[in-house]
């Protein structure tokens, strides 16, 4: 579905992803972990298209995408709830939600928009406040949801349990999950390395801009460097 | 070697009124001179500067003349803020400079390298004044700009009024680019015993005076300034709201109907016919200060040569020198060199100007 | 700013002013330079105004016009000498910063600027109405500074260009040493903090109010002395010194020189008072070019032109 | 009594050409936080274009579509040209670039027109409308339903259509309008389109009433922009509130008080005003969460 | 008499209640932990006591004084500061300048003597930066002092608001989720800090979601939901109680628990 190689990018003249590959499959959840600063941010930006990539491809299901502006690559059914929320502050809830599904105008924006009501009750609280008064964890929800309103294909997620009590992490968990089984793929970084990788099939660790460590979910948790490392265990 | 003539003027800017016709006229004056085989044989070599109306510009422009240029004279300063900028640096440097502008401080006290060829804003208040007095009018209300034009004749008509027995009843103001005068008007027409309005100003301003006045009704007689003396001004005032009102004008604005005894026509139509045939557009009182200006010189410049000291001296000397403006004769005690008889009253009937003395 | 410390700045300053003279082919270059270094210190007070403390303002001029005022008035009317005019000017400034700046300065972004923009307007309206003291839309005459007879008493004979030359370049290095002094300051340090966070600036003891205060008030001071020795120089005075194209274009100095650096509030001086002398070339289409040169500076060094190009050699793009 | 209807009557009409300039400035303010000092040059050039059109022969209403369309087209160019290359620059940085634009079109008006004032024939004539003893003239009207009508469709842009919302969500947060699929820079062409057309029609209405000419846009732009402080930046409600008032303002205060210092009462009510309402009378404060 | 007691601390935006009638208080060396679900008020709690909102009812004391209409750089100089849980950077600054302004009270002295730079005026500033780099060191930033603050990843500028508070050398610290965006390695670091401040003898408020973090650390905890304190008391007492599960905890938590082993 989603193939990346040898991904470089840089700000400025400094380069911080030297040579990325990897991949995601159709139906798959795979996350990224690494420390602060290793390039989990970048990359995703890189895959979006807010972030410009010096050399490497992406393919998105068949189609290269390296050159696509970041606006078109939603049309092609690639979605991101991005780091620090990035919300439209003086807007309304209700209005961010419904200019996530910016390139729809059918019936389903409605629907959609209950669903996501349903996933985050507090949304529907506050859907007519400007969502530049919505607590640290509510911003956050209200990302996420935003992404979902674009009916992606594949979900670009930057730490979405960030800010997020314990009960909401555990709900951000499940619903990924249950995107998977509505045939969303789903490209994860996560601090919480456990909680991502318990729900991934594949995963991937990333140090200063490279690929250290790929494999299987199960065998990464259990591999001892990465639970030294990630996991402090 | 060519005669250098330096010129600094607000060819563009708000005061662009002023200094576009006036540039134009300069250049096209130079022109006609050079291709008739200059002045005793020399060609004159013109620097122009647009300093946009800002004195601090002119000043610099003045420098710029006077050190690199090396010019032998200046003439310029459209408004008078540009002019007293320049002022200083033509004593300094000892060039003559002959002004365009119309306060009466740029001539008095006389500064002995300064000339300058418009009337002062005081002339024509005393021409509106003696007008008003003949018809019988002693109790007037005033409109002016806030602009340098229309504050400086303000400021002159209020202190020469008295001496025409005149009153002024009401004294309102309006900014150069307001788009509606109609409250100042109404408290003029509210003002118990105003006989008449007086509006010094030049720009949309007059225009717009008379257009609000026509929509108010006011029924009493509208005396504009020189400062609107163009037909353009009929155009935007039109030509109904602007029946009947009164000016202090130059000959140049009624080159047509002038008597040919006049001895101003010839002069008037001449630069009438050859600016309107250069430039398209009509010819306006200011344009015809920068050919009094560039005329004066350039006759001081026949005996004078390119000797600064010499130009100033025979320009002092002049006697009876026939403008558009007026005719001059200066002194030593007096660099403008007219009198009350250069303005002629007009007056707008049907769209056109028509003499009134 | 990082390019090199405060000295080698002011050296390498230092150095241009007093080389430039000798490749001057005649005097009105000196009058240029004058007039370089006047707008420069006017704009060096609005580096620390916006570029430091982040605080826009659109009626600077208004601070030049008392300054300018103050002395063509005071020795008319109250017998002051110039340059004491020029302290009078000065303080009257400072007092009235204070006044304005403490209503005022709690509103953000185009609020601020228009608020400002209304007293550089206020301030040229009674510059221009009241007729009777400053002579109204026409201006009035300058008493020149007696510090050039006295210098050419010790034997010091210097043309009126090059003593201002030379004396509104001292006032301009004076200006940039104490404007670098304060960017290295816990002052300094603490307004462009409240630039970047006004939360996180309060939440470690900045007094933010104050601190914004204090940048109105030096930023007044610098345009008022500029606008003092503008008048001096030009020995005229017209309204149009407290105007609101004079306000706007000490901004458009500041931001197209780079409003965060000292060098670049000179730099844009020098380029926006050339211009204008060099285009003289092109007569009608000199407006054209001008703004055409500023669109262009902006989309090539979007930050102004010495931070642009210092980023673009340590290699950090935009 | 009467007096007192005048100066109502010059207060709005005045206070009209002040919103739709106003106006114009709400849609790139919405669109970029950038206030477009090339604005008052918009309105400069629908009266022009319309001026010299009209003059080589064409009829007015079609020499004023011209001029709203030319207008439009310079609106476009000048996002291209001048903003869209300097994308990522700070807002002050952007500011220059239209202050620039400004002086740019103005020298240009000035060689391809001409620096004489000019103004057509009002719409509905000049007869003057009588109303207990004050008068209007029937353009004031053609104006003040300009600036209504404008302010309505602009209302209904930015409250009820999607598109005014990602015009508003591209100010907010450009990264976050691309991520869900809005083209940014289509709708910043948009948006300098829409507003140089209400420019122009601002331009092409009030011309018969204030005259133009190639550097009216400056003076025209300033008023504009206090008027939109006033009534808070970026609302269509408040453009046309702030347009209202400060023309009244003006006008009340040149009938009773002192015409020399209207523009300065005017001033002090709006210093007055931000000072119990620093985002203007209709502005909303943003809320941002530490 | 304790160092901070909070009081009847209640504000409202139109018609939420977002915080309402809380109370507790602080003793130097203690860590007090604020917890409670998403929008439960604990940023807007945080945000009265350190001045940035005005309450509308209750009380601030610091030391006894009364502190609850003080503006936030008085408290800060009376020695309570706090770091932010949306980023507050002075982007444009370098990593160690954005440290050095945390020194501004120590650092400041007349203006005069910064426009000047008078001696004294220089060796302050000598010695804040020095201080600074210190502090950076602490919190392994000292490789990116030179850094423009903005090019730094999420997590590095969470640190970096640490080291900029504790330049203050406050008495009281407030942080809202400052492991917020770490992995559980570099939240642990944290962990390992805040607890050697308190040991220090600051008094510290904490704001965070990461439960193995805040049990293992807290002496205190008070619990917020709907803007009023549900529960209060010991981290064993409090993880334990029925109605802090229901409304925040979730009975989920096994996951960290196995992930401790
Ligand atoms: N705008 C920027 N300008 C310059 N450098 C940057 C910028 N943003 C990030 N960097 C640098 O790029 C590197 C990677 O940062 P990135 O944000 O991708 O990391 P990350 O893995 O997402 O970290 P975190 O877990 O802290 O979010 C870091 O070294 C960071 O300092
Ligand atoms: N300035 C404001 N305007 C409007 N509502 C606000 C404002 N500040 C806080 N609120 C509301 O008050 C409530 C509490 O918000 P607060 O940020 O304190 O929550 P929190 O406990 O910190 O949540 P989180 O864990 O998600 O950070 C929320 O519902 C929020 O929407
Ligand atoms: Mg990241
Ligand atoms: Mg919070």
């Amino acid at each position: 579905m989603l193939t990346v190689e040898g991904v470089r990018s840089a700000y400025g003249r400094i380069e911080v992803l030297h040579g990325v590959d990897l991949e995601v499959r159709s139906g798959e959840i795979v996350t990224v972990v690494g420390a602060n600063g290793a390039g989990k941010t970048t990359l995703l930006q890189c895959l979006s298209g807010t972030q410009p990539v010096s050399a490497g491809r992406i393919h998105f299901r068949g189609d290269e995408l390296t050159s696509v502006p970041a606006y078109r690559r939603l049309r092609r059914g690639l979605a991101q709830s991005p780091e620090g929320r990035q919300i439209f502050t003086n807007l309304s809830v209700e209005e961010n939600l419904r200019l996530g599904a910016f390139l729809f105008t059918d019936e389903r924006v409605d629907r959609d928009m209950q669903d996501a009501f349903a996933m985050f009750p507090i949304l529907r609280e506050k859907r007519n406040l400007v969502a530049g008064g919505l607590s640290g964890g509510q911003q956050q929800m209200l990302a996420i949801a935003r992404a979902l309103m674009g009916r992606p294909h594949c979900l670009l997620l930057d730490e979405p349990s960030m800010g997020l009590a314990p009960l909401i992490v555990a709900q951000i968990f499940e619903v990924v999950e249950s995107l998977r089984a509505r045939d969303v793929t789903i490209l994860l970084v996560e601090q919480n390395a456990y909680g991502a990788l318990k729900i991934a099939d594949r995963g991937y660790v990333m140090e200063t801009g490279q690929i250290t460590m790929t494999g299987p979910a199960a065998e990464l948790i259990a591999d001892p460097r990465i639970r030294e490392a990630y996991l402090g265990i | 070697a060519d005669i250098k003539l330096g010129a600094s003027l607000s060819a563009s800017g708000p005061a662009a009124f002023l200094g576009d016709p006036e540039a134009k006229t300069i250049e096209m004056m130079v022109e006609q001179i050079n291709e008739a085989g200059g002045i005793n044989g020399e060609k004159i070599d013109l620097v122009l500067y647009d300093d946009g109306g800002d004195p601090n510009k002119a000043r610099t422009f003045a420098t710029r003349l006077v050190e690199d240029d090396e010019v032998v004279a200046i003439i310029g300063g459209s408004t008078t803020g540009t002019t007293m900028s320049i002022l200083s640096v033509a004593e300094d440097a000892e060039v003559p400079f002959i002004s365009l502008a119309g306060a009466i401080q740029i001539i008095d006290p006389v500064h002995k390298w300064v000339f300058k060829t418009p009337h002062t804003d005081r002339m024509a208040c005393e021409k509106i004044f003696s007008d008003m007095q003949q018809k019988g009018i002693t109790k007037i209300g005033m409109i002016s700009g806030t602009d340098g034009f229309g504050a400086s004749m303000q400021a002159q008509c209020k202190d020469v009024a008295p001496k025409y027995a005149i009153e002024i009843l009401s004294d309102e103001t309006y900014g150069p680019q307001d788009a509606d005068m109609t409250p100042q008007l109404t408290k003029i027409r509210n003002t118990d015993g105003v006989q008449a309005i007086l509006n010094p100003g030049f720009g949309q301003g007059p225009a717009i005076v008379t257009r609000n006045k026509a929509q108010l009704g006011i029924d009493l007689p509208l005396y504009e300034s020189h400062g609107v003396a163009s037909d353009g001004f009929i155009e935007l005032a039109g030509a109904a709201a602007a029946e009947g009102v009164r000016l202090p004008g130059t000959a140049l604005l009624v080159a047509a109907i002038l008597p040919d005894s006049d001895p101003q026509k010839p002069v008037v139509t001449a630069y009438k016919t050859a600016y309107e045939a250069k430039y398209g557009e009509t010819v306006s009182t200011f344009g015809g200060y920068a050919h009094d200006a560039v005329d004066l010189m350039t006759n001081a410049m026949k005996t004078g040569g390119s000797d600064p000291a010499a130009i100033r001296d025979a320009l002092e000397a002049t006697q009876g020198y026939v403008g558009t403006t007026g005719i001059y004769s200066f002194s030593p005690e007096d660099h403008l060199g007219l009198d009350l008889s250069a303005f002629k009253m007009l007056e707008i009937r049907d769209g056109g100007w028509t003499l009134i003395d | 700013m990082k390019l090199s410390s405060k000295w080698m700045q002011l050296a390498a300053l230092a150095v241009l002013v007093a080389v430039l003279p000798l490749f001057f082919p005649s005097g009105y270059y000196y009058r240029v330079g004058a007039l370089i270094f006047v707008n420069g210190l006017a704009v060096t007070g609005l580096v620390i105004l916006i570029g430091y403390a982040g605080q826009i303002s659109l009626g600077h001029a208004g601070f030049a016009g008392i300054g300018g005022y103050a002395c063509a008035l005071a020795p008319a009317h109250l017998g002051l000498p110039p340059s004491l005019s020029i302290l009078l000017g000065a303080v009257i400034s400072a007092v009235l910063a204070v006044l304005i700046g403490k209503p005022i300065l709690r509103l953000r972004g185009y609020y601020l600027a228009v608020a400002t923009l209304g007293f550089g307007i206020l301030v040229s309206m009674v510059l221009t109405n009241e007729r009777a003291l400053t002579g109204g839309p026409d201006g009035m005459a300058v008493q020149g500074l007696a510090l050039r007879k006295i210098l050419r008493g010790w034997g010091w004979k210097l043309s009126s260009g090059e003593f201002w030359y030379i004396l509104s370049a001292l006032a301009m290095l004076v200006g940039v040493w104490i404007a670098l002094n304060l960017f290295q300051s816990a002052t300094g340090r603490a307004m462009r903090a409240l630039h970047g966070s006004e939360v996180a600036a309060r939440t470690v003891g900045i007094d933010v109010a104050r601190l914004k205060l204090q940048a109105f008030v030096i930023s007044a001071v610098y345009a008022s002395v500029a606008g003092s020795l503008l008048a001096l120089q030009n020995q005229f005075v017209t309204p149009d010194i407290a105007g609101f194209m004079h306000s706007i274009e000490m901004v458009t100095m500041a931001v197209l020189g780079g409003v965060g650096s000292v060098l670049g509030a000179v730099t844009g001086s020098a380029i926006l008072t050339l211009l204008p002398q060099v285009l003289t070339v092109f007569a009608e289409y000199e407006q054209l070019v001008l703004g055409l040169v500023m669109i262009l500076v902006m989309i090539f060094l979007p930050r102004g032109l010495l931070p642009s190009i210092a980023a673009k050699l340590k290699g950090r793009g935009e | 009594m009467d007096a007192l209807l005048q100066f109502l009557l010059s207060g709005v009409t005045v206070g009209a050409v002040y919103a739709l300039v106003a106006l114009g400035f709400t849609i790139i303010y919405n669109a970029s936080d950038v206030v477009n000092f090339a604005q008052g040059e918009f309105v400069m050039l629908g009266g022009m274009i319309t001026v010299f059109t009209y003059q080589a022969g064409l009829p007015l209403p079609l020499a004023a579509v011209l001029a709203i369309a030319i207008t439009s087209l310079v609106g476009v160019a000048l996002n291209k040209l001048a903003l869209e290359p300097a994308r990522g620059a700070p807002v002050v940085s952007l500011i220059i670039i239209t202050i620039g634009a400004s002086i740019f079109i103005r020298g240009a008006a000035q060689l391809i027109f001409d620096k004489q004032l000019h103004r057509f024939p009002s719409f509905s004539g000049d007869q003057p409308i009588h109303i207990f003893g004050a008068t209007i003239v029937p353009q004031s009207l053609w104006v003040i339903g300009g600036a209504v009508l404008v302010f309505i469709g602009l209302w209904l842009f930015f409250t009820k259509t999607l598109t005014g919302k990602a015009v508003l969500a591209t100010a907010n947060n450009r990264l976050a309008a691309q991520l869900v699929g809005i083209n940014t820079g289509w709708v910043m062409t948009l948006s300098f389109a829409l507003s140089a057309a209400i420019g122009a029609l601002a331009g092409v209405l009030v011309t018969p009433i204030t005259l133009v000419g190639y550097d009216v846009g400056v003076g025209l732009a300033l008023k504009g922009f206090a008027a939109a402080m006033l009534g808070g930046m970026g609302n269509p409600k408040g453009a046309l509130v702030g347009g209202i008032s400060l023309g009244l303002l003006e006008a009340l205060t040149a009938g009773y008080l002192s015409s020399q210092y209207k523009d300065a009462v005017a001033f002090i009510v709006i210093l007055a005003v931000l000072f119990v309402m620093p985002q203007g009378l209709f502005g909303k404060s943003t809320t941002e969460r530490v | 008499m304790s160092l901070l007691e909070v009081s009847g601390l209640g504000i409202g935006f139109g018609g939420l209640r977002a915080v309402d009638n809380v109370g507790f208080s602080a003793e130097p060396g203690e860590i007090v932990s604020i917890i409670g679900p998403n929008g439960a008020g604990k940023t807007t709690l945080f945000n009265m006591i350190s001045g940035v909102y005005l309450p509308d009812s209750g009380h601030v004391r610091l030391d006894g004084q009364d502190v609850t209409a003080a503006e936030p750089h008085r408290l800060a100089r009376m020695g309570l500061t706090r770091t932010f849980q949306n980023l507050q950077i002075f982007q444009e600054m370098t990593v160690l300048e954005n440290v050095i302004v945390g020194f501004h009270q120590s650092e400041s002295g007349s203006l005069i003597a910064d426009l000047l730079a008078l001696p004294a005026a220089r060796r302050r500033s000598q010695i804040a930066r020095a201080q600074a780099q210190e502090l950076l060191k602490r919190v392994r930033l000292d490789k990116a002092a030179e850094e423009l603050a903005g090019n730094l990843s999420y997590g590095a500028l969470k640190r970096l608001e640490i080291a900029r508070a504790l330049a203050m050398q406050p008495r009281v610290l407030l942080l809202d989720e400052p492991a917020a965006g770490c992995n559980a390695v570099e939240t642990e670091e944290i962990d390992h800090l805040i607890a050697e401040l308190a040991q220090s003898g600051i008094a510290i408020l904490l704001v965070e979601h990461d439960m193995k973090m805040v049990m293992r650390i807290s002496n205190h905890i008070v619990v917020l939901d709907h803007g009023e304190k549900i529960a209060e008391g010991s981290p064993e007492s409090v993880s334990k109680n029925p109605a802090v599960i229901a409304a925040y905890l979730g009975a989920g938590d096994e996951e960290s628990v196995d992930a401790d082993s």
